[in-house]
């Protein structure tokens, strides 16, 4: 009696694990390893909490930016140093307008929207025209228009001096501190700070806010259609559906939130990075949201959520308890072996072909 | 049938665009016609080897190899081994090569193996797998090169006892090949035995071409299932391609490092495949085509700009960084242009069928 | 041919079932060396299968293999592959190219099996890197090609080939097989122009003077009398002629392939209902069309739909009757004119058709029909909600337009009730269903728009006979009480003619002819092969 | 046992065989010259003024009494001549050696006034101990890890 029980909870938990993926439960595996064993190697637990919810409050949004053009059928978004840099192009252009403080992270938003949607449309458009070549071609247009904007950063007419080299007095730093602008904007509001562990309550709910509206997106019926296209493209035509501007589209709102996302997460590092910095933002993001559980064409806002929290998780905890506990720092290698096996893990898969 | 004019020029854009470029800058720079010409000979010299491994997967259909970056680990794993061992000198290079070949071969039946299961999309995958074995590269070389693969010197050895340094010195095979048998004319070195290397394996490659295995991977590399059914074993031909591009790129880095002199341990392969990949490009490449001529024109277009930039951007701009990110910003845009040119033909080949169904119903009408 | 030794091939009371599905029965079929056999029937009447039983194809062993047997030159054999098979000396040539574009001809004939010459290095690494004999290559291919008698140049790149030299491509490269015995043509001249199948005629005579054996499976009657010496007819499964072809004709031949017990039943209301329409009302005029459907070429086809009616579309595969429907709704690129309810409906463009209440199920369910990996309820509602603005809440003003997954499960669920699709419920995915659940959750979704015209195309492919007909029933009611004039495609002549009031059939591409459905099988027989290409 | 068996196992053992080969011809060693004066059978050899070395007729080293030269050999045999100048403007003296350096030293010294005055191995011969062993006092060397490094190609 009792082996038949063992033998269904087995098969269950087989089924299961099947189902969620033997990579996923072994990240998920190692993360749970990681918090066990941190409070033994003398590592402050709280402070690992604090940690890993402060970035994913910075970099969840980044993540969530992949959702749109998985739901389209365009793949991941190896492109998203694109949106990065309308981003980037809304930090700098609002301190060099003279904006402070939290104005000043609304006034980049502003900013930076314009050049995602157009930086979106153009991306778009290229992309339809490639169909089936997505990931590969996203990946170099990534790269092309981060060393196109690392000669931009030296010959655009910045004048702001907390941006510009001191000596020369003209091109952008590599990197900008925020201090008297939006340095922790999101995070000091309604900051919650009980013992060891804080919570940046206001990054979290704005986050909250758009992850939101992007479910909300996909309830509707342009999102619908969206979801249709990339679950069956021929479908949607045969239904109506111009795949090429729904494309387009779920681009678009990808580069935005792209644009969004390295502007909270700024704000919470408290510097803006320039130059070669966005060139493997990507890697994370895509890799988080497999972790998560997505595919190359299914991903929803859990998937977001757990992959962030996982993936973050993994990152920030490994170099304390590595450290801790070999006094050896194999967190990057860790952190590099892990978030690319993910992605070869999702290209490998027979199912997704 | 004679090509039009500009379907020419629109077959050669690339390389044409590379040679106007390279005309505006190379005045700009101020560089004297003799230096040029050293440079470009000891870049050929140096990257030639790297780039002709490149050619058979291409030729198989895989496109471009991103892989290729598995032979450099495994040249740099093998070159830290044959330095621990203090081999030097032309010797040392051969070891090298000789040690690289198992690692290579391994990596390589790995990486074929994974891209037999991600067919379609064996470009992306192949430049993850250059990630993700970075990752692993790196934990071999920084955590187990030391306590458990025995490395005896500690010039090579981080101060900790364990993993390897930033730099290892070459300094003792530091341009061994390049300097054997070399003559110099009027100021310029030519380094005779790696250009006749260079040169053998231009020999063996369009030998392989005409082997039976050559046949098959060309007819792989073009129909897939029209192989398969006349019973070519598709899999292991495409694995087999992978392997031969890996241990050619093992000792195409292996060359390159002996001219470089020093191996930047962890940072040496990473962008290898990708400048690698751009000069083929430039040389007038596509992802399913590429001769030996490409590669010798593209290494030539290619570092000529990347020798000039700097300078010229320099001279325009007045800054010196903005020719350093130019040449970065053209090396990706090469790729990203051919990536896109080579999508869009395969797009309008579908279409012109629709066309000549309507000419054909017209002309019947008529 | 001397009668006494044993026949060539021999297949004896070949059985074949696809799990339960009983698709060949009691084959008989003996060939002797230098006949040339005509193998002639329907699609579907079992020819393919019968082939692939004889090489051996993965698929039969992967189905549960076969019964009776095979016997060559009296001995039985089974093959375990096609390449077993070609050892043997069969040979076979498709009706799809299997061909690399970028060789030469002479690389294709020879296709691994290049003639190579050894070398040091192939002794270390194997026969693989043996050097290619380009020469003796060139040379046997070049034999091969004189085999035929037909003049193709063996250095031409296959891509930059006409058709025609494609198709002696492929039968030169079963030539130069030195063994071959027997030589299996599916379709040959399907592709080929007039003058190139007269050489393709001569050449097959030329083989069979040589002792070889020739199966000629193709649809131009006129082709089969001129060359066989037999002529096999099969029709459902069965073998159900097998004369010499100077014993018969090409009306008798069309009579045998699709002449059926069924006369009397097809259509037994329809006889005596009167015409529900006439060309006076016509709903839908098609001129000039065009359509570039992969394998299923439209060609110049005008066509009438009357208001109300149920036409059938008919006629063999890959004639073009499935890429009227495709070309009209705008999922293949398409030319011409369409004119619905007296407007013009613009080609390319699926919305435009949608809009104006055309809707269509199309024949790959699985790839067009639909979203594989969504609930069910997604995949009914789904087009409705795009086009008609259904199951959709309005939120601030119309601002926003929520799914209103209510709705949809209530539209669901009536059509799972209507249509008896048999599932755990609507939020099942579409995947997990059988065939004819398939079906009718295509049906139900093109009923939710509520067209006035329907294109149905193959609605019964692949579906059991249970569904078919309750399939059958439901398009029938729908015509009859909503008034939607129907449009249905497909290869069974049968069920078009118990379906439908009038029967178009398309061959080559065009429209041979239209008839009500109470005309006799032969006629449609004949109309089926008249203009094949 | 097949042919190509036997092709492929001895095409293994000639790379095996060229590897084994480069182990010993490329064996690579630091020799250094010393011009130190030596206690050799109760006396003391004294170096001579300036000794200058030469291999393959290249000078690699002008030693003062005292001094230490360095010079790198692949393989094993070592050949080189020294040229030593026993006065101030006087002559110099030439010798001839070749000797059959020890496989396993990486840095070996060679004591040259004793190999003039011809004495065994173990009194002009000695492995040169890397001080930098001992004194591994760079600070921790950060791993630079950059993958998108600018440099020269």
């Amino acid at each position: 009696m009792e082996q038949t029980n063992t033998t269904t909870f087995m098969d269950k938990l087989k089924g299961w694990a099947h189902s969620f993926g033997l990579p996923r439960l072994i990240i998920a595996g190692f993360l749970l390893v990681l918090f066990i064993a941190a409070p033994i190697v003398g590592a402050d637990f709280w402070m690992q909490v604090t940690n890993t919810i402060n970035r994913f409050s910075w970099n969840a949004i980044m993540v969530l930016a992949m959702v749109p053009m998985v739901h389209s059928g365009c793949g991941l978004n190896f492109g998203l140093p694109l949106g990065i840099i309308s981003g980037l192009l809304g930090a700098t252009l609002s301190i060099e307008f003279g904006f402070h403080g939290f104005m000043s992270f609304v006034m980049a938003i502003v900013i930076a929207t314009p050049f995602a949607i157009i930086f979106g449309w153009v991306y778009g458009q290229l992309l339809n025209k490639i169909k089936g070549g997505e990931m590969m071609i996203a990946t170099y247009v990534g790269f092309s228009s981060v060393s196109f904007m690392c000669m931009m950063w030296l010959l655009l007419p910045y004048k702001s001096p907390n941006m510009v080299w001191g000596l020369a007095g003209k091109g952008l730093r590599t990197t900008i501190s925020l201090e008297g602008y939006y340095d922790k904007a999101l995070a000091n509001i309604l900051q919650i700070n009980i013992g060891k562990l804080s919570i940046p309550t206001g990054a979290i709910l704005f986050f909250a806010l758009l992850a939101f509206l992007m479910w909300a997106f996909l309830h509707t019926k342009t999102g619908t259609a969206m979801t249709a296209v990339g679950s069956n493209p021929t479908f949607a035509k045969a239904a109506g559906i111009d795949i090429d501007k729904t494309r387009t589209l779920s681009v678009i709102i990808s580069t935005w939130l792209a644009a969004i996302g390295i502007l909270v997460y700024e704000q919470g590092f408290g510097f803006i990075q320039l130059y070669m910095a966005p060139f493997y933002m990507a890697m994370p993001a895509v890799s988080a949201i497999l972790i998560g559980g997505a595919s190359v064409n299914k991903a929803s806002i859990t998937n977001v959520i757990i992959g962030t929290i996982l993936f973050q998780g993994i990152v920030t905890m490994t170099p304390t308890v590595m450290n801790n506990m070999v006094h050896m720092d194999m967190s990057e290698v860790i952190r590099m072996i892990a978030s690319n096996g993910m992605i070869l893990y999702a290209l490998t898969r027979k199912s997704e072909a | 049938m004679k090509k039009s004019f500009k379907s020419i020029l629109l077959d050669n854009s690339v390389p044409i665009m590379f040679i106007i470029i390279c005309a505006i800058c190379i005045p700009l720079s101020g560089f004297s016609p003799t230096y040029l010409i050293n440079e470009i000979i000891t870049r050929l010299g140096r990257n030639a080897f790297l780039i002709l491994s490149l050619l058979i997967p291409i030729m198989a259909g895989m496109g471009l190899n991103f892989g290729m970056t598995l032979g450099a680990m495994a040249a740099e794993i093998a070159l830290i081994f044959v330095s621990d061992w203090q081999i030097w000198g032309i010797p040392g290079v051969v070891l090298a090569m000789i040690v690289s070949i198992p690692i290579s071969i391994f990596l390589g039946w790995m990486c074929g193996n994974l891209l037999n299961m991600a067919k379609g999309r064996e470009m992306v995958t192949s430049y993850i797998i250059s990630y993700f074995l970075n990752g692993v590269y790196q934990l071999v070389v920084l955590y187990m090169m030391g306590p458990i693969i025995p490395i005896k010197h500690s010039t090579i050895k981080l101060p900790r006892g364990y993993g390897i340094r930033n730099t290892v010195s070459l300094l003792n095979m530091r341009q061994c090949l390049d300097n054997a048998w070399a003559i110099r004319i009027q100021g310029v070195k030519i380094p005779v035995l790696t250009l006749c290397i260079i040169a053998l394996m231009c020999l063996i490659i369009v030998w392989f071409r005409r082997t039976k295995l050559g046949q098959d991977m060309r007819a792989v590399g073009q129909d897939m299932e029209v192989a398969r059914s006349a019973g070519i074993a598709v899999e292991r031909t495409r694995i087999i391609s992978i392997i031969i591009s890996t241990v050619l790129a093992g000792f195409g880095m292996v060359i390159y490092l002996q001219n470089m002199g020093n191996i930047s341990t962890y940072a040496s392969h990473s962008q290898i495949g990708m400048f690698c990949i751009a000069a083929l490009l430039v040389g007038g490449a596509s992802v399913d085509k590429a001769s030996i001529g490409n590669v010798f024109l593209g290494v030539i277009l290619f570092h000529l700009m990347f020798i000039v930039a700097p300078k010229a951007g320099a001279v325009i701009t007045g800054d010196s960084m903005i020719g350093e990110y130019f040449r970065v910003f053209v090396s990706y845009a090469v790729i990203t242009v051919a990536l896109i040119m080579y999508e869009t033909k395969k797009r309008n080949q579908k279409s012109n069928a629709a066309r000549q169904l309507q000419l054909d119903q017209e002309a019947e009408e008529a | 041919m001397s009668k006494d030794q044993a026949p060539l091939l021999e297949m004896k009371n070949i059985k074949k079932d696809f799990f339960g599905n009983q698709v060949l029965m009691d084959i008989n079929i003996t060939l002797h060396e230098g006949e040339v056999l005509g193998l002639v029937g329907e699609n579907g009447a079992g020819k393919s299968t019968l082939m692939k039983i004889l090489f051996g194809m993965d698929e039969i062993r992967d189905t549960g293999g076969y019964g009776g047997d095979v016997l060559i030159n009296g001995e039985k054999v089974n093959f375990q592959s096609p390449f077993d098979a070609l050892a043997a000396g069969l040979g076979m040539v498709h009706q799809e190219f299997s061909l690399i574009p970028g060789f030469t001809a002479a690389e294709n004939i020879l296709l691994n099996r290049e003639p190579t010459k050894k070398s040091v290095v192939s002794e270390v690494f194997g026969q693989r890197l043996n050097i290619l004999d380009r020469k003796t290559l060139t040379d046997e291919a070049r034999v091969a090609i004189d085999k035929m008698g037909v003049k193709i140049d063996d250095q031409m790149v296959i891509a930059e080939m006409p058709v025609g030299h494609k198709q002696f491509t492929e039968i030169a490269r079963e030539l130069s097989n030195d063994k071959l015995k027997l030589l299996i043509l599916d379709e040959p001249t399907a592709v080929l122009t007039e003058k190139e199948a007269v050489a393709l005629l001569d050449s097959i005579k030329g083989m069979a003077s040589r002792g070889i054996a020739v199966i000629f499976i193709t649809h131009r009657l006129q082709e089969i009398m001129e060359v066989c010496n037999r002529i096999v007819v099969m029709r459902d499964g069965h073998v159900v002629q097998d004369v010499p072809s100077s014993e018969t004709t090409i009306p008798e031949v069309t009579r045998w392939m699709v002449g059926r017990s069924v006369e009397n039943t097809a259509s037994k209301d329809k006889k005596n209902a009167p015409e529900k329409a006439s060309d006076d009302d016509i709903i839908m005029s098609i001129r000039k069309l065009w359509v570039d459907m992969p394998g299923e070429t439209v060609r110049n086809v005008n066509l009438d739909v009357r208001k109300g009616e149920i036409l059938g579309i008919g006629g063999l595969a890959g004639q073009g009757k499935l890429g009227i429907p495709n070309g009209v709704m705008g999922l293949y690129e398409a030319g011409g004119e369409v004119t619905f309810m007296g407007k013009k409906i613009a080609l390319n463009a699926p919305r435009k058709c949608l809009d104006s209440k055309l809707a269509f199920v199309s024949e790959d369910r699985r790839g067009v029909g639909l979203l594989l990996d969504e609930t069910l309820g997604w995949n009914i509602a789904f087009p409705a909600m795009q086009i008609n603005n259904k199951f959709l809440k309005k939120y601030l003003g119309g601002l926003v337009t929520w799914r209103d997954e209510q709705a949809i499960k209530d539209i669901t669920e009536y059509y799972i009730d209507l249509l008896q699709i048999k599932c755990t419920g609507h939020k099942q995915k579409a995947r997990e269903l059988s065939g004819g659940n398939q079906q009718k959750i295509c049906l139900a979704k093109t009923f939710a728009l509520e067209p006035q015209f329907l294109f149905v195309s193959e609605p019964t492919r692949g579906i059991d006979v249970g569904a078919k007909a309750l399939v059958l029933e439901a398009l029938r009611k729908f015509n009859h009480d909503s008034g939607v004039t129907v449009v249905m495609i497909s290869s069974e002549l049968e069920e078009l003619r118990m379906t439908c009031d009038r029967i178009a059939i398309v061959s080559g591409g065009k429209i041979a002819g239209i008839l009500p459905a109470s005309a006799s099988s032969e006629d449609f027989g004949a109309l089926m092969v008249s203009m094949v290409k | 046992m097949n042919r190509s068996l036997i092709a492929k196992i001895c095409t293994i053992a000639v790379i095996l065989g060229i590897a084994a080969c480069m182990f010993v011809i490329g064996r690579g060693h630091t020799v250094y010259f010393d011009a130190k004066s030596v206690e050799y059978n109760g006396e003391t050899v004294e170096p001579g003024y300036r000794t200058a070395i030469f291999v393959n007729d290249e000078r690699v080293a002008r030693l003062s009494a005292g001094d230490r030269g360095m010079a790198t050999c692949i393989g094993q045999s070592f050949k080189f001549r020294v040229e030593v100048t026993p006065e101030k403007g006087a002559d110099p003296v030439p010798y001839e050696f070749s000797i059959k350096l020890p496989y396993n030293m990486d840095g070996i010294v060679l004591n040259v006034p004793a190999m003039i005055a011809g004495a065994p191995q173990d009194v002009y011969l000695s492995e040169f101990v890397s001080m930098a062993v001992e004194v591994s006092t760079d600070a921790e060397e950060e791993i630079i890890t950059d993958e998108f490094s600018l440099g020269d190609i």
